[in-house]
């Protein structure tokens, strides 16, 4: 394992620390219990956003603190849901009296650890609302499995309830959107290659020179199937197609497509991605009309890419078109 | 002569140490069916655990030590198996509070209400090849052994070696909770890791007892 | 080789495409010959930024043309400077009457092929400029040397001479800011693995499980010297040392540092470095007031980091905090 | 008899051939002690001259194909190569420009001046480790053969030998110009991609003016 790196049982501290030296006019970290939120929180009279889990998705979710977007992110070690205490010390430095919603993607353990949360949270008095972030179309939801995980699609749900909350919608109102927003959006991965945890020291699971791995979350679990490496647009149409399925789009109907890094794939393959998806879309008459391209859900260094179709209304479009300032999505302002 | 305080922090003792050295082991089941960090969760609490034993006041009892390992781990483990045994340790140590001494029959309170808290908290079924598979077992086997009038060392011993196979039996099963879920039948021909974790704690509370 | 691409002779052609898909609102994609351009050029009476070189480098350098930064990219192959003639075509298609600057980074081929494309241009009767970056410590500069290389810190030039442009300066008022900050900026880079150029099929070199290469540029080139690997904290003392000796730094002046990834470290690795660099420079009393971290000039899905620090003043400042518009560097609009 | 338009297409098509047999070694030695894309860079250049020799007029003579030769790789192969080839090819075509037949002197000539212009280009020296190391032995050792009077052919052959000498003699060589230069003491052992890609272009104007 060669990773830029201390004591591996240190990761998660040093980066948050490095986070919060880089990006203070954005966030403040506190130490212990290990949180990051907005410099500016608690913010008066508006709905507080918070999101965590397991470290090793970065910048999810701490590059994601800030005006427009959450107010504050409990990350916990890598690939482990963060325990409750620090997401109940996060609750009480953010809630600005309008209360606060927690954004889940769906774990057992994240869902478990902000369950106990929000729980002792509400013992304080706060009102906290939580929802559950499950966009992969990777995994069958049915009895027989702990649902649809929340992948690449949570940082959707998040710039569009941060809107939400910092157009001073209150928290039931939050919430409302956050949900629309998951239930409109669906998503599916490929990996190249296999992600090493700091602590574990091996790789996740191992593919050899030819296979890819489909349908891979976000924590190198392996994934749906093991094909043989093909052309990228041929593996495009694969990730595309469980989507359409899942969610069948009217031509004519707008979509943000996001094409997304695991954190190991240069640019220039998800753009790659992003041109044959937007042409899979366009040949159905689905109108591209935002678009999100880079490493923003990863999983450690692996190589490999998500791709989310976010099914838009005019809503959903001004509310992603709102500013949001965070150290890792930004524009206007 | 019943389990009594020196008998909980031996067991904690004990846990830490059998944890630790099946740390790797851990970590590679999670590897093949989840995301790898079952014995670095697991490692990390229970040193914790560890950790805090010296604070329990000279007139503990098991039930207050059990309630403390439970704090410890929902504060310290994180990820599904953090919540899931502080509540079987939470729950479990609220069945035997007060008591000076557990007898077979407390054991085996503490051993359901355990079990209990963690169905109620994953609502898990016997078969989703999880620790449950582990626990329900360890359950019977202990309220059998009980109910023949077995000491506490035996009941424990039971337990243990009834969780054992429960964590072996995991192996042909497709999982429907947890990570391993996602994995359908890629998930069959492997060990739950909180399966497998549950028989070294329960074997870890045997061996405790017995010594 | 396992990349998300075709045939990797298009893997140039597809990601501009994809690029500009992606970002039409800020990008217009000329597909032959290949470049990328503000979707308003030409900017009637402001001087026009360009740079390029070979791809690979990504977001570098398509990704950051828009208002504040850039008017135009051009890639060439992977890792291969582009020739005279796309250069030439960007040129004419963003001239605003008032100047062209050409932004080169310190390879042989680059400085070679924008020197003909400065005399075409010229010829047709364009005011062009070029100014070399040349901040890389690793390469000794000397006789003996095509001197060193430019390497991360052109973004820093890029983004500082594009708010210089933005503001009205004039063609040579610009160069002389470009000027100024490229010999105010030292970068010094490290990697972990190699990166695999697409039509080569192999890796550019190999590092050992246990070996690192410092002073590394941005083509898969050989390093500076191969060592063991070392705890990250040791490794960004390598790195900041030769900086600092190269740019004496007086205690109290004003810094921004600059954690650049090579395209394959996770966030979370980028963060421990930037945590330990800024308390080097912090133990030495430079104060570090501003920051960037991040995937900004990469060496395809290389491992590895580059630090770089420019030394500010109030201008650099005031310049580096104008709004900016690009795919990848947005704030202020 | 000296060397006329068909000899100049010959030299190209062979040159497009041998660039291309030898596209993966140029792309080793280039990984070694530059950034890997020598080979590729030469193959896309070469590739592109076949392609407008057709378009040639009938009446072109040898300076024109050179010239088209040199614009073909100006705007096709990019990297340090391009600019250096293309002016080599640029300034050795305006020396025999308007001849129907290079004799020997005009071989030399256009060496020479192909040479020169490399050098006024990139400013390397002899012994900094570039093609120039090729491109010098070879233009001195095609004069020495035409100031003996050899054939024209001769004196291209004694070009392409002395060129393979050069090249292999950069070997040693610690670099002081392009990407190799970056090494240091450990671009030693290595030979300079531009240099053997030199002698591979002046071994096809050999053998296309042999046969
Ligand atoms: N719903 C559930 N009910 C019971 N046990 C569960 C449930 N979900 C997961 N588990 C147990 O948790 C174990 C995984 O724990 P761990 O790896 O520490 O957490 P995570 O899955 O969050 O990484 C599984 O092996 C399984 O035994
Ligand atoms: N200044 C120079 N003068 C002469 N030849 C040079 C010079 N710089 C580089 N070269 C030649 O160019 C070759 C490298 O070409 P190529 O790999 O195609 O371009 P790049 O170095 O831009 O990747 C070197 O092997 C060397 O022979
Ligand atoms: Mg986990
Ligand atoms: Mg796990
Ligand atoms: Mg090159
Ligand atoms: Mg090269």
């Amino acid at each position: 394992m060669k990773k830029l790196i201390n004591d591996p049982k240190n990761v998660v501290d040093e980066a948050v620390q490095g986070f919060a030296a880089a990006h203070p006019e954005l966030v403040v970290a506190s130490a212990d219990p290990i949180f990051v939120r907005r410099a500016d929180a608690p913010v008066a009279g508006k709905v507080a956003l918070i999101s965590g889990g397991g470290s090793g998705h970065e910048p999810l979710h701490a590059g994601f603190v800030g005006p427009g977007m959450l107010s504050a992110a409990v990350p916990g070690a890598v690939f482990t849901s963060p325990t409750p205490d620090p997401i109940v010390e996060a609750t009480k430095a953010v809630d600005g009296g309008a209360g606060v919603l927690y954004i889940v993607k769906n774990y057992t353990g994240d869902v478990l650890n902000f369950e106990t949360a929000a729980d002792l949270a509400s013992a304080e008095d706060i009102e906290v609302r939580s929802m559950i972030v499950d966009d992969d179309v990777a995994v069958k939801d049915s009895l027989y499995t702990a649902g649809r995980r929340g992948v690449a699609g949570t940082v959707l749900v998040e710039k569009i309830a941060g809107a939400a909350a910092e157009r001073g919608d209150d928290l039931d109102a939050v919430t409302a959107v956050a949900e629309k927003v998951n239930s409109r959006v669906r998503s599916m991965g490929i990996a190249l290659t296999a992600p090493t945890v700091p602590h574990a020291g091996e790789p996740s699971f191992t593919l050899t020179d030819t296979e890819v791995e489909i349908g891979i979350g976000i924590h190198g679990e392996p994934g749906r199937e093991r094909i043989a490496l093909e052309p990228a647009d041929a593996l495009v149409a694969r990730l595309v197609a469980p989507i359409l399925e899942d969610m069948p789009l009217e031509s004519g109907e707008k979509v943000l497509l996001f094409v997304n890094g695991m954190g190991g794939t240069p640019l220039v393959e998800l753009y790659i991605v992003f041109r044959r998806a937007a042409a899979i879309l366009a040949e159905r008459g689905i109108d591209v009309v935002r678009s999100l391209v880079g490493n923003y859900v990863t999983s450690l260094e692996m190589q490999g890419a998500s791709i989310s179709v976010l099914h838009l209304d005019d809503e959903l479009i001004e509310l992603w078109d709102a500013p949001v300032e965070t150290a890792a999505l930004r524009w206007g302002r | 002569m019943g389990l009594g305080i020196a008998w909980a922090k031996a067991w904690m003792t004990e846990s830490a140490r059998i944890v630790s050295e099946h740390r790797g082991e851990l970590i590679t089941l999670d590897r093949e069916i989840g995301d790898g960090d079952h014995g670095e969760n697991m490692d990390r609490g229970f040193s914790a655990v560890l950790g805090k034993l010296d604070g329990l006041p000279a007139d503990a009892s098991p039930g207050d030590a059990l309630k403390l390992v439970a704090t410890t781990l929902i504060s310290t483990v994180g990820g599904a198996s953090g919540p899931l045994f502080g509540t079987a340790f939470l729950k479990g140590s609220q069945a035997v509070a007060g008591k000076e001494e557990l007898t077979a029959d407390d054991v085996v309170a503490f051993l359901t209400a355990a079990r209990d808290g963690i169905v109620s908290r994953g609502k898990a079924e016997t078969g989703d090849k999880t620790m449950i598979d582990a626990w329900t077992p360890a359950v019977d086997a202990a309220a059998a052994a009980a109910g023949e009038g077995r000491s506490e060392p035996e009941v424990l011993e039971a337990a243990a070696d009834a969780a054992e196979r429960g964590a072996a039996d995991t192996e042909p099963l497709v999982a429907r909770k947890g990570r391993a879920s996602y994995l359908g039948e890629r998930a069959v021909g492997h060990r739950d890791p909180g399966a497998q974790s549950t028989a070294l704690l329960l074997r870890a509370a045997a061996v405790s007892a017995a010594s």
